[in-house]
């Protein structure tokens, strides 16, 4: 869980130390006191959410919005679910097996599916051409490129000209 | 015949043993007194900082 | 004015969300920026969670097992 | 500790047994009990007595390393939850002189007054669990202890590695507070020493030295830790794994040697010993600390005169083999550390076993006196009404309203959506709070409630209570704690409090309009046992089962009963083996309730808790059956390795088989004139990584025995460790007295066979005289330890997991030791792990004990947290039924295709199937999504008015 998440907020381009998980039993109250207090601490150096990230609001608001989008979707979740599957299988919780799988199985799924929920957002507001695109999600033509074909050949969106819109209902 | 025997049990002593003991008998049914002398239960186990191997808090 | 992070912290009932009591019980201070929601186990949390803290506002998240 | 919320326990603290009189069935006791000075249904463990007291008192809890008050609690989580005043101590009791505590208790708990109290109870049996007694302080003495600062007992480093000791966890010398180097731990003190007369072994003190020696280390990292042994007994199950790697990983030193003395040289101090090859060594510590063994209760004497139980010699109860949890007066049972020193689990074991007979002999009378609370019933049309949501903001006295502005907070409730109530209340948890809520509840028609007070985990279910009487579905209510989490942690910043408390408040709220009724499900339970396995522990188990009033299958897959007991011809106590078996099988065999099948397997076990199917399958033909519960007690087999020529040279030997040998007039036993035994064979790392446990006392035994008959035979025992723990250390000594010779190998040289023609011989270093010996082995007996039994293929068709060394894992190490994740599966004897024979008998009573509650109950109740799948939902991955760590969730046909569905009465709600899903078909019963993503997106409502505030700021500036 730790790991994925870790992963897609990086690629939304938050700090990694915004996210933390940490244990204390009961009996460790001034363990967990640390914890909370150390925390806060690395919060208050970090800065405010975005900010300190040099991501506009704008532009945090879009990446989380597709974020939540993605957390959702049931093709990242399968994928979730079966790594953790394997994960329980193989037996295998060291942190770096842990990575390697995530990094092999679900990152691939993450970026697209990031970009993805982030171009029918942007599409959602009216038409974007490419380069808009290209700018905003701050990806390459290559990876946006069959996206917008892939969206296409669903029948969810159109070329129209330079830009692409989503397709009217019919 | 109705027996004349009492559904009661009494357990002396609230360490983790009397304690372990009472929670059984009163699952099973028994209505169970448990007897300490200090001022609550918990006996020796309740000064033990972790327990091995497992290392957890255990109450 | 000094920057007042906002904090979502997922606890777990059996662990951290006992140890917070303590911590109470014995009248530790700590900074009151975080916000609790208690889960029975870390297990229940879900990636969707701290997406949607975080888009929710939280400048950090805690999860305590 | 559970123990206080069990309408069924009354826990009567302060309090002694002066007067037992009575037979089994019906006992009167007498108590005797001392004032507390605090009513407990008046305090709410505020603490203000404790702040404002001003005596202060040394602090036994904490080992006399700190100070308390007198008027306390021991400590924070201490069951009752009630302070109380020490009578020795306090001032207004001693001296008339002070009222502190009374003036500031806000609910007027303290009564200086109060009288001691004799009462009179009514019980049909007494179990003593009296645990056990310090030893005397003189035997420490001779080990600086008392003279030295920086000598400590383990029970105070205990106290000190503690986060919530007197040092917040850190290990310091008390001499000058600096962070020892050289810590040094001497083991058996006040143990296995007949000069404080505790010829005994303590049988933990091993085992909680390593963990004391590892949590010092991860405190002080840099520190240099020995550890001084007699021999390394860590017999435990899983233990001796535990060790090692605790030695591997912090770099222990482990030394063979009894320290026999402590000096101060300078700042430091000084251990002069002998190793086992006749050196002296002088070496220098910061910190010495005194593996303390357990001695016998110190009100044992008195007890023991006042109800007629025997003690054994050293004052521990007196039990035998065959029934280890019973004293010699009739009704009257023993447990835990008091029948002799003992660990945790073998504790809990204990408890349970004794629980168990209790329940035997009370079987008639089983809910005669248990209570049962009615409620009315739920207003279900109340509860489909939109939310109606009363909000009740706690005062807690000055605990919360000192901090918190509760007025504000109220007002503050009643602005948020779906409120319809709100009030502000002195103390939350009184009773005639409890029963004002009850009647706003009513008036108000609420059908939601949100408590900001304390703890849920203290006092939601005293709430959820309160709602079934009001005649609402206890799952209606949510807390937001705003002591225990706020106004206590956050004292010197009371306008960051009240927000917090708003806002936790807030996410309450939007919890608490997504809360939905949730049914408390029964499962009705079939009222029998099927127990596998008709060796010792499987036929106690039954016998246990059927004596509380079930019907039990007791299956064995040989032709005979018995299984290894059969085997065993003598034991240390002088009781004879075969003779407890032929009681056992004779009553099991003519028990009505209970139907024996020989020769017969299990095959195909289905179902739950309460609900099993299985099918016994022998040569006749097959037999379905269906049972509530099941005990396992497959056993164990000898591991016969095929070393020392074991299989091909028909001297030698195993234990067991010299066992039958003993019996025998005549035979290769007479011949010999040189035995050798060599413990450890394919044990401890070879073919069995673990400690067989009951090896060393069966060597010591058998030497003895051949000693008795034949007193001019030579018998020698190899050994790593002796590990005679508890009384048989006893017969440990007797041998060696005997002229039993003993002889400590290292794992790196082993001994070795030689054989000369026809003659054996060992070949064995000896580490005093520094050289190999050639032992004669006219007979040579092979201690071999026990392998797992049929336990891999039990596991299959039971879906339980198996530890690494194939024996049944437990649900937990300590505390739940009998019982597997499986719900409704239970296990004991060498099926669990290897062990003799008293300890097997009182675990197969323990596994009867929890089979019985289900059985008992007649129904198995499951928390509604539970995990429910929306079938329409589900695509049938089958990911969650893989990720449930407790086999919760099955997949079931539904129409053509396969769907999840939770098993309720096997599921603990931690809802890992529910994040794991991909198409969110799950849900956590008062943990789903829409609840916490409500009180997610509540949350960021205080981000954003955080956001407004700063923008009006900003604009006002």
């Amino acid at each position: 869980m730790a790991e994925v998440t870790r992963r897609i907020l990086e690629l939304v381009g938050l700090n990694l130390e915004r996210f933390r998980i940490d244990w204390a039993s009961a009996a460790e109250a001034p363990l967990f006191v640390k914890i909370v207090t150390d925390f806060t601490e690395t919060i208050k150096k970090l800065g405010p959410l975005g900010e300190a990230e040099g991501l506009d609001p704008e532009t945090l608001k879009l990446r989380l919005a597709a974020a939540r989008e993605l957390a959702s979707q049931s093709r990242f979740r399968a994928a979730y679910g079966n790594l953790a599957r394997e994960l329980k299988k193989a037996g295998d919780y060291s942190p770096e097996g842990i990575r390697a799988r995530v990094e092999q199985k679900l990152v691939p799924i993450i970026k697209k599916g990031l970009l993805e929920a982030e171009i029918k957002h942007l599409l959602s507001k009216g038409p974007v051409s490419i380069d808009a695109l290209l700018e905003k999600t701050g990806a390459n033509q290559e990876d946006i490129v069959p996206i917008l074909e892939a969206l296409s050949k669903k029948g969810q969106i159109e070329k129209q000209g330079d830009v692409w819109q989503p397709k009217a209902k019919e | 015949m109705a027996s004349k025997k009492s559904g009661k049990v009494l357990v002396l002593g609230g360490g983790i043993t009397g304690v372990q003991a009472a929670l059984d008998l009163a699952d099973l049914g028994y209505y169970v007194y448990l007897v300490e002398k200090k001022a609550s239960i918990g006996g020796v186990m309740a000064q033990l900082d972790k327990t091995f191997p497992t290392n957890d808090c255990s109450i | 004015m000094a920057f007042d992070p906002k904090i979502l912290s997922f606890f777990c009932h059996w662990c951290c969300y006992a140890a917070a009591d303590s911590a109470g019980v014995a009248r530790y201070q700590y900074p009151p920026n975080n916000r609790v929601i208690r889960v029975m186990c870390t297990g229940r949390i879900d990636p969707r969670f701290i997406i949607e803290a975080f888009y929710a506002g939280a400048d950090g998240v805690l999860v305590g097992g | 500790m559970e123990a206080g919320r069990s309408p069924n326990i009354e826990i009567i603290t302060l309090a002694e047994l002066k007067e037992l009189s009575g037979k089994p069935g019906n006992f009167k006791a007498k108590l005797h009990i001392r004032p507390r000075y605090v009513d407990p249904l008046k305090c709410t463990s505020c603490g203000m007595c404790t702040t404002y007291c001003p005596k202060e008192v040394v602090d036994e809890y904490n080992e006399r390393l700190t100070f308390t008050k007198a008027a306390r609690i021991d400590y924070a989580q201490a069951v009752p939850t009630v302070y109380y005043l020490d009578e020795k101590e306090c001032l207004r009791l001693q001296h008339e002189s002070c009222q502190l505590c009374a003036n500031v208790c806000g609910p007027n708990a303290i009564v200086f007054d109060q009288q001691p109290e004799e009462r009179e109870l009514e019980v049909g049996a007494v179990v003593l669990a009296l645990g056990f007694g310090r030893v005397p302080e003189e035997v420490l003495e001779k080990y600086g202890y008392g003279k030295y600062p920086d000598v400590l007992t383990s029970l105070e480093l205990e106290r000190l590695t503690c986060a919530s000791g007197p040092t917040e966890g850190e290990v310091i010398r008390p001499s000058d507070f600096a962070h020892p180097q050289r810590i040094a731990f001497l083991q058996c003190i006040g143990s296995r020493d007949v000069t404080c007369d505790n010829g005994y072994c303590s049988s933990v003190c091993c085992m909680y030295a390593m963990k004391e020696a590892s949590v010092v280390k991860e405190h002080l990292p840099e520190a240099q830790i020995d550890l001084f042994f007699m021999d390394i007994r860590t017999q435990g199950k899983g233990f001796d794994e535990a060790f090692n790697r605790a030695v591997e990983k912090y770099g222990f030193r482990t030394i063979y040697a009894r320290v026999p003395r402590v000096d101060q040289v300078g700042r430091r101090l000084a251990l002069t010993y002998v190793t086992e090859d006749g050196k002296t060594h002088r070496d220098f510590y910061d910190m010495v600390v005194l593996s303390v063994g357990l001695d016998a209760p110190a009100d044992a004497e008195v007890l023991s005169q006042r109800l007629g139980v025997e003690l054994n010699h050293y004052g521990f109860a007196k039990t035998r083999v065959a029934a280890p949890l019973e004293t010699n007066v009739p009704g009257i049972f023993v447990a835990g550390a008091f029948q002799g020193p003992k660990d945790i689990p073998e504790s809990v074991v204990q408890a349970q076993g004794v629980a168990a007979e209790c329940s035997e002999l009370l079987a008639e009378v089983r809910g005669k006196d248990a209570i049962h609370k009615e409620f009315p019933p739920e207003d279900e049309e109340l509860e489909r009404l939109e939310p109606r949501i009363g909000v009740f903001v706690c005062h807690c006295g000055v605990n919360i309203a000192g901090v918190v502005d509760v007025k504000e907070v109220a007002r503050y409730a009643a602005s948020l959506p779906g409120v319809v109530y709100t009030e502000d209340v002195l103390y939350s948890c009184s009773q005639d709070t409890l029963n004002e809520l009850v009647k706003k509840i009513r008036e108000n028609r609420l059908n939601r409630v949100v408590i900001a007070a304390c703890s849920p985990r203290t006092h939601e279910p005293l709430f959820q209570e309160t709602l079934r009487e009001a005649g609402l579905n206890p799952a209606l209510i949510e807390m937001a704690n705003i002591r225990d989490q706020c106004a206590w942690v956050h004292a010197e910043d009371p306008e960051a409090a009240t927000e917090k408390a708003k806002d936790q408040v807030r996410m309450a709220v939007a919890k608490a309009a997504r809360l939905a009724p949730l049914e408390l499900q029964r499962v009705s339970v079939t009222p029998s046992a099927l127990v596998i396995g008709g060796g010792a522990a499987g036929l106690q188990a039954a016998l246990s089962v059927a004596n509380q009033g079930f019907e039990v299958y007791l299956v064995e897959r040989e032709a005979e009963l018995g299984g290894n007991l059969r085997r065993v011809t003598g034991l240390l106590s002088g009781e004879k083996p075969q003779k407890i078996l032929e009681d056992l099988i004779k009553q099991v065999e003519s028990h009505p309730k209970i139907r024996v099948y020989k020769g017969t397997t299990v095959e195909n076990v289905s179902g739950y808790v309460g609900n099993f199917t299985s099918t016994l399958r022998r040569e006749e033909g097959s037999e379905v059956i269906n049972h509530g519960v099941v005990i396992l007690a497959t056993g164990g087999r000898e591991h016969r390795p095929e070393r020392f020529g074991l299989g091909e040279n028909e001297r030698v030997l195993t234990q067991l088989d010299l066992e039958a040998e003993l019996e025998r007039r005549g035979g290769k036993l007479s011949r010999a004139r040189s035995i050798v035994m060599i413990q450890c064979v394919g044990s401890r790392g070879d073919d069995l990584k673990y400690c067989s446990k009951l090896c060393c006392q069966q060597a010591v035994k058998n030497a003895l025995r051949i000693k008795k008959r034949y007193p001019k035979k030579d018998v020698y025992v190899l050994f790593r460790d002796m590990r005679t723990y508890s009384f048989s250390e006893d017969a440990y000594r007797e041998a060696r007295k005997a002229g039993v010779i003993f002889l400590r190998y290292q794992p790196e040289s082993k001994p070795e066979l030689i054989t000369k023609g026809k003659r054996l011989a060992v070949k064995v270093y000896d580490a005093l005289l520094g050289e190999e010996l050639l032992l004669p082995a006219d007979l040579l007996v092979l201690s071999v330890g026990i392998a797992p039994g049929e336990n891999e293929e039990i596991s299959k068709v039971i879906k339980a997991p198996l530890t690494g060394d194939g024996f049944f894992l437990e649900a937990h190490a300590k505390l739940m030791p009998v019982e597997l994740p499986v719900e409704g599966v239970y296990v004991c004897g060498l099926a669990h792990a290897p062990k003799p024979l008293d300890e097997t008998l009182a675990q197969a009573r323990a596994a009867a004990a929890k089979a019985a509650i289900p059985l008992a109950k007649g129904f198995v109740e499951v928390a509604p947290i539970v995990s429910r799948v929306d079938q329409a939902r589900c695509i049938g991955c089958g990911i969650c039924a893989e990720l449930c760590p407790y086999g919760a969730i099955e997949m079931v046909k539904v129409g053509k295709r396969k769907k999840a569905q939770t098993i309720t009465a096997s599921c603990k709600g931690c809802g890992i199937c529910a994040s794991h899903c991909p198409v969110l078909a799950i849900s956590m019963g008062g943990f789903t999504d829409e609840a916490i993503l409500a009180q997610i997106e509540a949350f960021g409502a205080f981000v954003e008015r955080e956001a407004e505030g700063k923008s009006k700021e900003e604009k006002a500036a």
